[in-house]
């Protein structure tokens, strides 16, 4: 019973901690079903044992009964007592990180999640973890509010601009586990999404070792093609010509492209890549100067490789 | 009529003792009482406020009614200050500093014409 | 029956210029309902671009400037001036037997600057929209485009409409009780109106400081929640939940009075627990100033901030709940008849009582944690002001209909529709707690794959909601252009307000009436109530 | 004006009007507490996180000129709350004249402000973004003239109303509306010019003194 609750109302429990909060989690739902049965069946009892037979129907005046508001007074308040304790003993597992938990900083702006591990190996929309170890997530936003949220660890964190917060937990589940932003952000809050990639000790070592070079074996349009999906590009930029955020990829390599400033430019290797590192530098006329820069978070071959993507939109 | 000069002799009173009142408070804002200066001065402009509300605002002879208002609502403006205030020195340690400078000139990225 | 409320003095001069209580009341209504219709449009199509992932009917950016507004007008232009402006104004004078409120031209002024903001408001979402949701938060609202300004000025104004009619009802509570009506033989109505306007006057200035804080920090950069100079964005949480959750009270105290009032005149049976339920109304609107934080738990705020937020959040859930059972216990033994306001009022029992259980799970920090900012929250919400708030509204709409306008609405109609929006209502939200739970979250534009078939159920759900709104719509409608023959007291009640012809008079009450009971005496025989306490 | 002429038709007695208008009168000036309430709050955190700031930028205040203001604030309290009570002892002539010596007060008040804002305008004192104060050693000073503007300023606003609202009853005063029997609105336009009294009782050490 229990299991198929959980089954259908919550995601898969990721963490130990997960498992903690299901349990405050059934036990609630027990309490409201009983409430919940209490109200309706009362309601739906006394709406048909007494319903009104005639006009000349004499009710009895019952103005009140101290025992029976006692009792819905107190017992509902020992109950309330009860559940503030135990969501507050299960709240303070996730507040205190353990000591030894490998510290993550998390890094999030419009509209993706960018992440440094301690050798310096940076990731954007990839989180990787080792299975079983403790993580702390130092995270704070270039700019407005976001929210860190992985359903299946049942953790939860807004992350804002000038401020250092902190989660931690410590993954017991291999695999891809969904992280979203849940701190309402602008055009790309839906899409601010990212994986996180639990692994074994060892494939997670090997992976960091690599600095996390996924597409080395990639052809360089594929491997941008990655990128672009990972990295938040298609939050504003289209590859069917819709005009987003920003403008779409369609078919603008060796064309010249209008900006702001009046001035026009051809659309390159060397302008792409200028917009990818400094992106305030030449804005396309009709779109704000709103990208982030990507400056210092790309290696040479992924620029590279998006160079080559942009190039492929015919 | 002496219930009229009596109660215009209070307000005279009154008003010397908020002008005196005004007067200490300047002087011992020239003095330096550490932690204290913030306790001083605000109890000065409470003990004075208190008179303008009592006297002034006729709360000491009025029906009950306008202080109970009156003192709901300064309560209400306590708990949200002392909440607020708890909340914030709690926070203190999580605050990123930004670089001394940067506070006043540096723009937004987002919002262009900031800081002419 | 020509010498009513309605019809004299004539002409649409002495309507825009009247400080009639019931005629403002009436304007009132006219024009909720029409913001009701907007805000509910705008759930429609929320629901339809949520009907599978990505764009189906607008953009990312619209589809933010439609929730923003959806929220907006819900809150700031149906729900709180819907009870205690449009009702309130209308039944609270009568109910008190007195000839009007405290300060009529206040209440009149009240009306016009409700109509100011309104229209602001709808200039702000023509001239550019606002897509930061109804909640304003900073840094995201000091930055974005469009017309925020515009909007939060017009939710200032609007403050000040809430805030004058608070003012006059208190006011109006405390002096003009008709002769021999004490505290403890005011309708339960009256104290919830009464809890309810402590809160406005308490609550929604802080409320206008927040709002001019914003358009401060867009027009100068005043810096206090801009991070980027130093301010400090969680503050804005506080400011904007010290006012927003007291006012969520707003929305639901004035719902529970109304069915304190239905349920033991359909049940013919005096109500159980008068002063624990008066008594809960104030306390309600005590306790709401204290547990703001609970916004808050995920935000940044201190833990030690949550620790005393959460603890505070699950004691106002005892006054609620003793609400609940004191209703049922009114039906004990009652002799109950199943009306349209009465089928509303169990309505409102039954997705209360889930709307406040799910609180339970949000009031608790660990399950808090992962609920948050999820559907989780939007349903319950959804249960406590549409389960809630409207349901009791709709309720109140029903029995004092024939009051207002003199006129019977078509019974079986009325019992169609309550069936479909209760219908329509469980599949629509029901559904959100599932999606919630499983990590759907909130303003979202675009879903996970997984979620889509919650998501079809859902607005499904809607379209019946809908339904069940436009048969309301029609058969209201056509009973205003039935003959006025609503007699004074259709249901049986014993309220002053039923003392008097269906319409009122001009003036309420052809002589002053006199009290010498209490207020629920539908039993048989009939004692005082202060008697029997004593 | 006779007291039965301004009694309104839905009260019976003059007591119970007047009762109901001052209960009114007070719930609007709590509002108008919170109201500056919330800005109160926003200055202590602000001033809590930049300490140095706002300690360095109230340096730039005139002590002596504020402290002016307060004496003439204080003042117009007094001849406020006499107005008042002349008109409850129907003293016809010198609740003009009170009321006058009010409005004065009021006058002198804005005009010192007045001085004190060109004074700031020429510094480049200025709120947020437009603060371009030129050689400040310690940093973030335009938040404390941020506050110092919203709060000066919409205090100034109120100053304004409240000699809108004297002006009124000034007239009615002439016109001899008031006696013994009803002074209300005397009343409460005081009630309200004592609350802007009283906040300026607080900003004045707040913004001009504190260290």
């Amino acid at each position: 019973m229990n299991a198929w609750i959980r089954s259908v109302l919550m995601p898969v429990q990721g963490t130990a901690y997960a498992g903690r909060v299901d349990h405050l989690y059934l036990f609630l739902i027990y309490v409201s079903a009983f409430f919940f049965l209490l109200v309706a069946g009362l309601t739906g009892y006394f709406v048909i044992r007494y319903r009104r037979r005639g006009p000349g129907d004499r009710t009895p005046h019952i103005t009140h009964h101290h025992g029976l508001e006692a009792a819905w007074t107190l017992i509902p308040l020992a109950i309330v007592m009860f559940i503030f304790f135990w969501g507050f003993h299960s709240y303070m597992d996730v507040t205190v990180s353990p000591a030894d938990a490998l510290e993550i900083q998390v890094t999030a702006k419009k509209w993706l999640w960018q992440f440094e591990y301690p050798n310096g190996v940076r990731t954007i929309n990839e989180l990787h973890v080792p299975l079983g170890k403790p993580v702390k997530l130092v995270m704070t936003s270039e700019d407005v509010i976001h929210g860190f949220f992985v359903p299946t660890f049942r953790i939860k964190q807004d992350v804002v601009p000038n401020t250092y917060t902190q989660l931690w937990f410590q993954a017991t589940v291999p695999g891809i586990h969904e992280l979203e932003c849940t701190q309402y952000c602008g055009q790309g809050h839906s899409t601010m999404l990212a994986k996180i990639f639990v692994d074994d000790e060892k494939k997670y070592n090997d992976w960091l070792a690599t600095g996390g070079d996924a597409g080395k074996n990639m052809p360089l349009a594929e491997f941008g093609a990655m990128l672009y999906a990972s990295h938040g590009c298609r939050t504003c930029h289209s590859l069917d010509g819709i005009k987003g955020q920003g403008p779409s990829f369609k078919g603008i390599w060796g064309h010249p492209v209008k900006l702001s400033d009046g001035k026009s430019v051809m659309v390159d290797e060397n302008y792409v890549r200028e917009s990818i590192l400094l992106p305030q530098a030449k804005i396309v006329a009709g779109f704000e100067p709103i990208m982030p820069t990507f400056q210092g978070m790309l290696r040479e071959r992924e620029l590279k490789a998006l160079v080559e993507f942009v190039k492929a939109q015919k | 009529m002496d219930a009229h000069q009596t109660a215009a002799a209070t307000y005279a009173k009154v008003l010397g003792t908020l002008l005196a009142l005004t007067v200490i408070t300047v002087l011992a804002a020239g003095l330096n009482f550490g932690s204290w200066n913030v306790v001083i001065a605000l109890g000065i402009a409470t003990i004075k406020a208190s008179l303008v509300a009592l006297f002034f605002m006729h709360l000491r002879h009025d029906k009950p009614m306008s202080a109970i208002i009156f003192v709901t609502g300064a309560a209400v403006l306590g708990v949200f200050l002392t909440i607020c205030t708890i909340d914030s020195s709690e926070r203190d340690e999580y605050r990123v500093r930004p670089a001394r400078e940067s506070i006043s000139v540096q723009p937004a990225p987002s919002v262009p014409g900031r800081h002419p | 029956m020509s010498d009513n409320y309605l019809s004299s003095p004539r002409g649409i001069k002495s309507w825009l210029t009247t400080v009639d209580h019931k005629r403002i009341g009436v304007m009132y209504l006219a024009s909720i309902l029409f913001a009701f219709l907007l805000g509910g449009i705008f759930a429609i199509l929320i629901r339809i671009e949520l009907l599978k992932p990505g764009h189906n009917i607008m953009s990312a950016d619209t589809y933010n400037r439609v929730f923003t507004l959806h929220g907006a007008i819900m809150i700031f232009l149906f729900i709180i001036p819907s009870i205690p402006a449009a009702l309130g104004n209308f039944v609270l004078p009568l109910m008190l037997g007195a000839k009007d409120v405290a300060f009529p031209r206040l209440n009149l002024a009240s009306y016009y600057i409700y109509v100011a903001g309104a229209l602001l408001a709808i200039a702000a979402m023509v001239a550019g929209g606002v897509d930061t949701g109804w909640t304003f938060y900073t840094p995201y609202s000091t930055t974005t485009n469009g017309s925020v300004g515009l909007m939060t000025f017009a939710a200032f104004v609007l403050g000040f409409s809430s805030i004058f009619t608070g003012i006059n009802f208190i006011a109006t509570v405390h002096k003009l009780r008709a002769p021999g009506m004490g505290w403890f033989r005011m309708p339960l109505f009256v104290w919830g109106m009464y809890a309810t306007a402590i809160i406005q006057v308490l609550a929604t200035p802080v409320l206008g400081i927040t709002l001019l804080l914003i358009i401060m920090e867009r027009v100068f950069s005043v810096g206090i929640f801009n991070p980027q100079l130093g301010g400090d964005p969680i503050l804005f949480q506080h400011f904007f939940w010290f006012y927003s959750h007291p006012a969520v009270y707003i929305m639901i105290l004035p719902g529970m009075a109304i069915i304190s009032e239905v349920i033991p005149c359909f049940s013919r049976k005096t109500i159980f627990g008068y002063k624990a339920i008066a008594y809960s109304s104030i306390a309600i609107a005590g306790v709401s100033f204290l547990v703001w934080g609970h916004h808050m738990f995920v935000s940044g705020q201190s833990p030690l901030a949550n620790v005393i937020f959460s603890f505070l959040t699950f004691l106002v859930a005892i006054p609620s709940g003793v609400k609940v059972f004191n209703w049922i216990a009114t039906m004990y033994k009652g002799s109950i008849s199943l009306e349209a306001p009465m089928l509303y009022a169990i309505s409102f029992l039954l997705l209360f009582a889930i709307g406040g259980l799910t609180g339970l799970f949000l009031g608790a920090l660990a399950t808090d944690v992962h609920l948050h900012d999820t559907y989780f929250v939007v349903a319950h919400f959804h249960f406590v002001m549409m389960g809630g708030t409207v349901m009791a509204f709709l309720a109140g709409l029903h029995f004092w209909w024939p009051k207002m306008f003199g006129r019977m609405y078509s019974e079986a109609w009325a019992r169609v529709s309550a069936a479909l929006i209760f219908v329509g209502f469980n599949v629509t939200f029901l559904t959100q707690f599932v999606l919630g739970s499983r990590g759907m979250p909130r303003r979202y534009y675009n879903y996970l794959d997984q979620f889509q078939p919650l998501h079809v159920f859902s607005t499904v759900g809607s379209w019946v909601l809908a339904l069940g709104f436009l048969i309301m719509a029609g058969y209201l409608w056509a009973s205003l252009r039935r003959p006025m023959d609503a007699p004074a007291n259709p249901w049986g009640a014993v309220g002053l307000e039923w003392q008097t012809s269906s319409p009122p008079p001009e003036h309420n009450f052809e002589e002053v009436p006199l009290v010498t009971g209490g207020p629920y005496d539908y039993s048989t025989p009939e004692p005082d109530p202060a008697e029997v306490h004593a | 004006m006779s007291a039965a002429a301004t009694l309104q038709h839905h009260f019976t007695t003059a007591e119970q009007q007047a009762d109901a208008s001052k209960i009114g009168m007070w719930l609007f000036l709590v509002t108008e507490i919170l109201l500056f309430g919330g800005l109160f709050v926003g200055f202590a955190i602000m001033q809590s996180l930049h300490r140095e700031a706002f300690l360095e930028a109230h340096h730039h205040l005139d002590r002596v000129l504020g402290f002016v203001n307060t004496v003439v604030l204080l003042t117009s309290s007094y001849t406020m709350v006499m107005a008042v009570h002349s008109a409850r002892t129907d003293r016809r002539k010198r609740v003009i004249v009170y009321l006058l010596l009010t409005l004065i007060c009021a006058g002198v008040f804005l005009g010192i402000k007045y001085t004190e804002y060109s004074h700031k305008f020429h510094e480049g004192l200025l709120p947020g973004r437009f603060y371009s104060h030129k050689g400040d050693t310690v940093p973030g000073q335009f938040m404390f003239f941020s506050f110092y503007f919203m709060m000066t300023g919409l205090h100034g606003l109120h100053i304004l109303g409240g000699m809108a609202a004297i002006a009124w009853v000034l007239r009615r005063a002439v016109r001899g509306d008031f006696s013994h029997g009803y002074y209300t609105p005397v009343d409460l336009v005081g009630l309200y010019w004592h609350l802007v009294d009283l906040i300026w009782i607080y900003l004045f050490p707040l913004l001009y003194l504190i260290k």
